[in-house]
């Protein structure tokens, strides 16, 4: 499997008059995990959708040196796989087949479905762990099933790129830490990650890197650890946080102060 | 399910074979080999009126097929959205003005007409979409193309009032869609149509698999999303276009019979194009059967025929059906 | 009783035609755009096509009597309303025209006039029907309405039984093909597909008259109007009886649409083309 | 926003008082009260067509409105859905049939016809919708409504085909639609309509407003949803049924009226019931004054005309519109 | 202002041939804050609806010893207003306009917005303090505004009674903090709240007594401190969850063990 980097440089888009990004420039490292946060509305899906090349950016975006500008939706696919914040539409497709359709940009123009899509399609179903709903149609799974097909349908993409938007948003508890979970140990085997939530929790349990945006400009960027040093999640979300460290554990676990008294 | 398309291959084959020996004469095998009237009728009327319907009916449930999924919006089809008033109205306007091209002696110069009508019911509606600032919403390019509909349609009324007697009778006829013709070169002239269709229908089945689940999610896995709209768009219109100017405006065919396609195959939209070729052949071809046939030796067009039956079958489905 | 019309509106061709024939031409104060017969309509103003009544026309017009047909029936109580005198020429069976002849004589002042009409229709009529009597009766398709710049005749309208042809073809001494025609179409269509399921031994085709036919090639209308061309189009399609026979007839003329006061010129051309055999 | 009603108002009400004036023959102020030729037209002919015309423009463009909220759906309007077909099928069966009713000498039977034939098609649509267990969801009602549309378009066809050639033609007039009128008494007959229309328009609107937000949002708010849905189906049905009877289907009015105000006023359906009203009368009477005025002494049928100008407005407005 | 008080017996409701609630019983009485939790698909959002009268449920549903089956439309929404938890239709309105059409069970069928309810709807904006959006479209909204302009609009139906379903999802932190002070507050001034979250810390904050279903059962019903002497939370979402008591302050912060380690 080919190793990749993103990198984005300088990176703006406006949109409606208004510009919605400003100057983001950051990298991310073969293998890395790096989760993007932020209010609402600060352009975390727009960065998000930028650096993969679906809205046209100004500024610099490479994969491996490459320009994702130079790049047409194919090969980008073949780098970039995606679960969109609002995977809500009606697909009608049981999950076996919707994981399929992502092999797409894999195959000649003509040519159906191949011996190798289904065994990586079985791979990825098995990874995400969703072998027994493969026959099941997407519109009869309940949230939290639902999200974990369409993970499995990113994985079936076969990039070494990942990019997830709120993957954890309309789950319960339980769902949450399993699809957590999920991305972690896709990101152990040597997948990239980049993520979009607005739970700074799965943010700090997960990943090596944070970059907090603003307004449309990056306000923070560094390891995960030095957020907690500092106080800028507070600034970032403009209201305070108590952090909870437990004995023995990694990192301490972050609640907005509002909600501890 | 790929028992139901191999059941719709067969029946739609039946349908086929069994189609050129009934009418109101009706003919036995033993004519194809014969002499005389009887092999007259199947050669020169029969069969090539059996050939033309087949093609054009699976062409506009194939272009329906597209449209639809190409707004994500059950109500589209290339008779909602001006393509065929569009290609009447180069048709009528040709009748009208009393221009006269043929290209290569085979295409008429009313075909070309027509299509060209249908390429600027197209044009227009592109246009639309792009003169504004941001594009249209979907749902406005939608009821641009009703008013576009709406606007051709009325001034082929309006160019059919201002014609004479005998104008008035060909384009009233034109305008009533019909499969009656003597010869292959229809037929021959309406094929690249469907293969074009087919082709790209096949093609881009996947890509519509993905565009229905979502603009985004499709550009994500590879599509590139504002090129298959410009594709299809053309193409569709084109095929439309084709059609349209030589059989006709055939109601329905475009609008319902990829809803009833959906009931009876469901799937993607490489198996769903295949499903609506067959289906769509082999209905206008028993509805023209029908159309010739029930009031015999008078002729019902052919789109009466395929309104009723259709609709009273689609509305079986909807009430009785699975989903 | 009241006094006679003298500001008549024709929107009948046919009723157009009888008016003259009654010498009422000075009292025609408008006409549809039809109306070629006599010659002298054509001076006439043009009030409109034939199947609309434009009421407002009709009141300037001070119209004092309003001459219909069959089909404008839905306007007469509106007329009555607006106590616009009319009458409705009935032109469904040759009975229907001697009605109208009458009916117009009466409203006109000139029964008399009318009367001789009928009477010299009567005559013509009979020695014509004289002439093919006891002679078997072929199976004639008459075709009123076609496109005639296509290459192969597709489709087209034929008389069926409820029309005044179906009576004009029997006293010429034929049958009309589709007498059991089942779709109850006054005027069905028929393809090349029906023709040959109605195999009729003699075709007669009425193709109008040329200066109410606009082509949109731009070809010699000489050549559209020659014989040789119309029956040919006939010929070179299905092999049915009448073709194979050769007893195919064109006519070309308005008369021929007009169940008016020439009828009889009407009678004379079918029974010429359905019994050549007989000397005329 | 209210300036814009109050423009529109005034706009309104000038049309009327311009239109029995306007014509091939035009018509001067002193002619109100004249004798003589030009004084019956006016008060014969005039200006009952323009009572006539305004209040059918009114009330297709207010059942468009509510139609369209009701379905939640740009597409959705009566013509769509076959009510006009419906009421057309009366009329056709009724012609064909010569049967002859006529109640208080007032209204005739054909419009008694047309309106049973409405309200047959909206009872097969409502039954459609409660056949199936579950119900129907409000796409599929929209497409089998559209499938009837269908199925009576073509069966009217095939009742004008086999009648004679008197009523065929009859029934062809009839279906293409007009405001021809001698008398006021088709503008009384129709005014209940409107009056109704205009009334549950009215009381309406908060509710439809609440109902374009979702269906469980306007229940919260105290809607009864289902009362709602089923006052306004068969009110609407009614209405457009009287209006369909007496002046035939006029296309485009019920469809794109209701656009264009929306692009003019915005806001509540309470306003809106008055700017459609407002808006689809000015604009049916300023078509009829053009049918009748542009060929004269031919007349266009005046469907014609509302859909030619019509889409021109909306598409107009749809690339250069606000939003 | 009238009191209400809501009680529930036996609850129960079926759809598509699954019983979806069964058997639930609770009552909230004046002024009482009531939180429902529980996983995904566990009926929440469906007690609500049954609760407020929108389903047709079997049992009895009780306001003032009134049956809620026995009430219509307009009688149930003077008593109750609602926050639906997908209020995101389009929805063509301003904000001002929006809430004054809540006025419409107070309204003789005839009348248009009278001064008194152009008062009440002015007082219910300032109380959800979005009077500076009062002529913005509901359209141009942030998602936290939004949800704002939602609670005006539900409080200017001037009931006793409110209910609401997820009224924090889609907001960040500090929306999150803010939403969640203003429903605190609405409720210390006398407003009865039912409300379905699946945050717990929510909960935890804000209420009284919460009610956690799952499958459609009631498994747990109790005062809020009550919740926190148990195990019963981990049993509910099935994942283990740690407490982090903060001195001083009145309740532990609850989170999820999986992303504590
Ligand atoms: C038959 C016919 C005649 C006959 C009978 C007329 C009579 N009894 O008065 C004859 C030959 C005598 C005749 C004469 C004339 N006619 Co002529 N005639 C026709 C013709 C060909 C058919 C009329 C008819 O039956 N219509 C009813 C049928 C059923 O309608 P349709 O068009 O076929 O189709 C409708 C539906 O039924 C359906 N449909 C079509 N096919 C089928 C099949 C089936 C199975 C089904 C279910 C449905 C269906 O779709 C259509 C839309 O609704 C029409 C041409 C036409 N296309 O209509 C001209 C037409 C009516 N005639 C016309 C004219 C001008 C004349 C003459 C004045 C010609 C002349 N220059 O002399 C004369 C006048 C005679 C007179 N009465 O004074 C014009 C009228 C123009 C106008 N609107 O002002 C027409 C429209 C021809 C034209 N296109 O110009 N005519
Ligand atoms: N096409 C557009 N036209 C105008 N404004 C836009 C457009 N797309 C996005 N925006 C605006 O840009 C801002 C950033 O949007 P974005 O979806 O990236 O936010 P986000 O950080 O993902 O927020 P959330 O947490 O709510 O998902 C928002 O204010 C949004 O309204
Ligand atoms: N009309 C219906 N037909 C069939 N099943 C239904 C219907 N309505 C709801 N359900 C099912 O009932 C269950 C409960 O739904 P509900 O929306 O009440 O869950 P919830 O607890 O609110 O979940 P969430 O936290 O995801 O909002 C779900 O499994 C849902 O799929
Ligand atoms: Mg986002
Ligand atoms: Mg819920």
């Amino acid at each position: 499997m080919v190793i990749g980097i993103l990198e984005v440089r300088d990176l703006s888009y406006s949109a409606g008059g208004k510009e919605i990004l400003s100057h983001v420039s950051f990298s991310v490292k073969r293998g890395g995990f790096l989760t993007v946060i932020g209010p609402n509305g600060a352009g975390k899906s727009t960065l998000l959708k930028c650096a993969g090349g679906l809205l046209p950016y100004n500024g610099e975006v490479r994969i491996d040196g490459r320009s994702v500008r130079d790049m047409n939706e194919r090969e980008r696919a073949k780098r970039v796989a995606w679960l969109h914040q609002n995977g809500a539409g009606r697909m009608p497709f049981t999950v076996r087949r919707f994981a399929a359709m992502s092999r797409y940009p894999w195959r000649p123009v003509l040519a159906g479905e191949s011996e190798a899509d289904r065994k990586i399609v079985a791979g990825a179903l098995a990874r995400a762990g969703v072998e027994e709903l493969a026959e099941r149609s997407l519109l009869t799974l309940s949230g939290g099933e639902r999200q974990r097909a369409l993970l499995a349908a990113a994985l079936a993409q076969g990039t070494d790129i990942l990019f997830l938007d709120e993957p954890t948003s309309f789950l319960d508890y339980r769902q949450q830490v399993e699809m957590m979970a999920l991305i972690e140990r896709i990101n152990a085997e040597g997948m990239m990650v980049l993520m979009v939530t607005h739970d700074i929790n799965h943010a700090l349990h997960a990943s090596g890197e944070i970059l907090a945006i603003k307004e449309g400009k990056a306000v923070w960027h560094g390891e995960t650890d030095e957020l907690l040093s500092t106080s800028a999640l507070s600034e970032i979300f403009e209201t305070e946080f108590k952090f909870f460290s437990v004995g023995g554990q990694r990192r301490p676990y972050a609640a907005p102060a509002g909600f501890v008294s | 399910m790929n028992k139901k398309i191999v059941l719709l291959f067969i029946i739609s084959g039946l349908i086929i074979i069994a189609a050129p020996f009934v009418g109101a004469h009706m003919l036995s095998p033993s004519d194809i080999l014969g002499e005389g009237g009887s092999a007259r009728i199947l050669w020169d009327l029969r069969l090539p009126r059996v050939t033309l319907g087949w093609i054009s009916g699976a062409t506009l449930a194939v272009c329906g097929l597209i449209f639809q999924a190409l707004f994500r919006n059950p109500l589209a089809s290339p008779d909602m959205l001006g393509v065929s008033m569009g290609a009447a109205f180069g048709a009528v306007l040709y009748i009208r003005l009393g221009i006269a091209i043929s290209v290569f002696g085979v295409i008429q110069g009313i075909s070309l007409a027509a299509f060209g009508g249908a390429f600027l019911a197209i044009m227009a509606l592109y246009a639309a979409g792009n003169i504004r600032r941001g594009g249209l919403s979907l749902s406005s390019l939608l009821l641009a193309g009703v008013a576009l509909n709406f606007l051709f349609g009325s001034v082929n009324m309006i160019i059919q009032y201002s014609g004479g007697y005998t104008d008035t009778f060909r384009m009233m006829r034109w305008t009533m869609g019909g499969l009656q013709t003597v010869g292959f070169a229809p037929a021959l002239a309406s094929l690249p149509g469907l293969l074009i269709i087919l082709l790209v229908g096949w093609l881009t089945g996947p890509q519509l698999d993905l565009f229905i689940c979502g603009e985004e999610l499709a550009q994500s896995r590879g599509v590139s999303v504002a090129a298959l709209r410009r594709l299809l768009f053309l193409t569709v219109s084109f095929v439309v276009g084709i059609s349209v100017a030589l059989c006709g405006p055939i109601g329905f065919v475009g609008l319902m019979c990829p809803h009833i396609c959906r009931h009876i195959s469901g799937g993607g939209h490489r198996e769903l194009t295949v499903v609506c070729a067959l289906f769509g052949g082999a209905f206008l071809v028993a509805c023209d059967v029908a159309s010739r046939t029930f009031w015999a030796p008078a002729e019902l067009p052919v789109g009466i025929i395929t309104s009723c039956l259709g609709s009273l079958f689609f509305l079986y489905l909807l009430v009785n059906g699975e989903r | 009783a009241s006094a006679q019309p003298k500001r008549i509106v024709s929107l009948t061709p046919v009723g157009t035609e009888i008016l003259f024939a009654l010498g009422q031409g000075e009292n025609i104060a408008g006409v549809t755009n039809f109306c070629d017969y006599p010659p002298e309509a054509l001076k006439k103003p043009k009030i409109g096509g034939y199947s609309e009544v434009n009421f407002e026309a009709l009141l300037l017009q001070e119209t004092d009597l309003l001459v219909l047909q069959d089909m404008h029936r839905q306007f007469c109580s509106d007329l009555e309303r607006l106590k616009i005198p009319y009458v409705i020429v009935k032109q469904e069976s040759i009975e229907d025209i001697y009605e109208a002849l009458s009916k117009l004589g009466k409203m006109c002042g000139a029964e008399r006039k009318a009367s001789e009409i009928t009477a010299r229709m009567k005559r013509g009529i009979k020695a014509i029907e004289e002439k093919v009597r006891g002679l078997p009766a072929p199976t004639v398709l008459l075709c009123v309405s076609r496109e005639l710049s296509e290459k192969n005749i597709s489709i087209f309208y034929a008389a069926g039984a409820r029309t005044f042809y179906n009576e004009i073809i029997e006293r010429a001494g034929g049958k009309n093909a589709l007498l059991r025609e089942k779709s109850g179409a006054a005027y069905p269509k028929i393809s090349q597909e029906g023709l040959i399921a109605v195999d009729p031994e003699i075709i007669i085709d009425l193709v109008g008259e040329r200066s109410f036919y606009h082509s949109m090639e731009r070809i010699d209308l000489d050549e559209v109007f020659s014989q040789r061309y119309l029956v040919g189009q006939w010929l070179s399609g299905a092999a049915v009886r009448a073709v194979r026979n050769r007893r195919v007839t064109v006519l070309d003329g308005t008369v021929y649409l007009r169940p008016g006061p020439r009828l009889p010129v009407i009678l004379e051309a079918f029974a010429k083309a359905i019994h050549p055999e007989v000397k005329w």
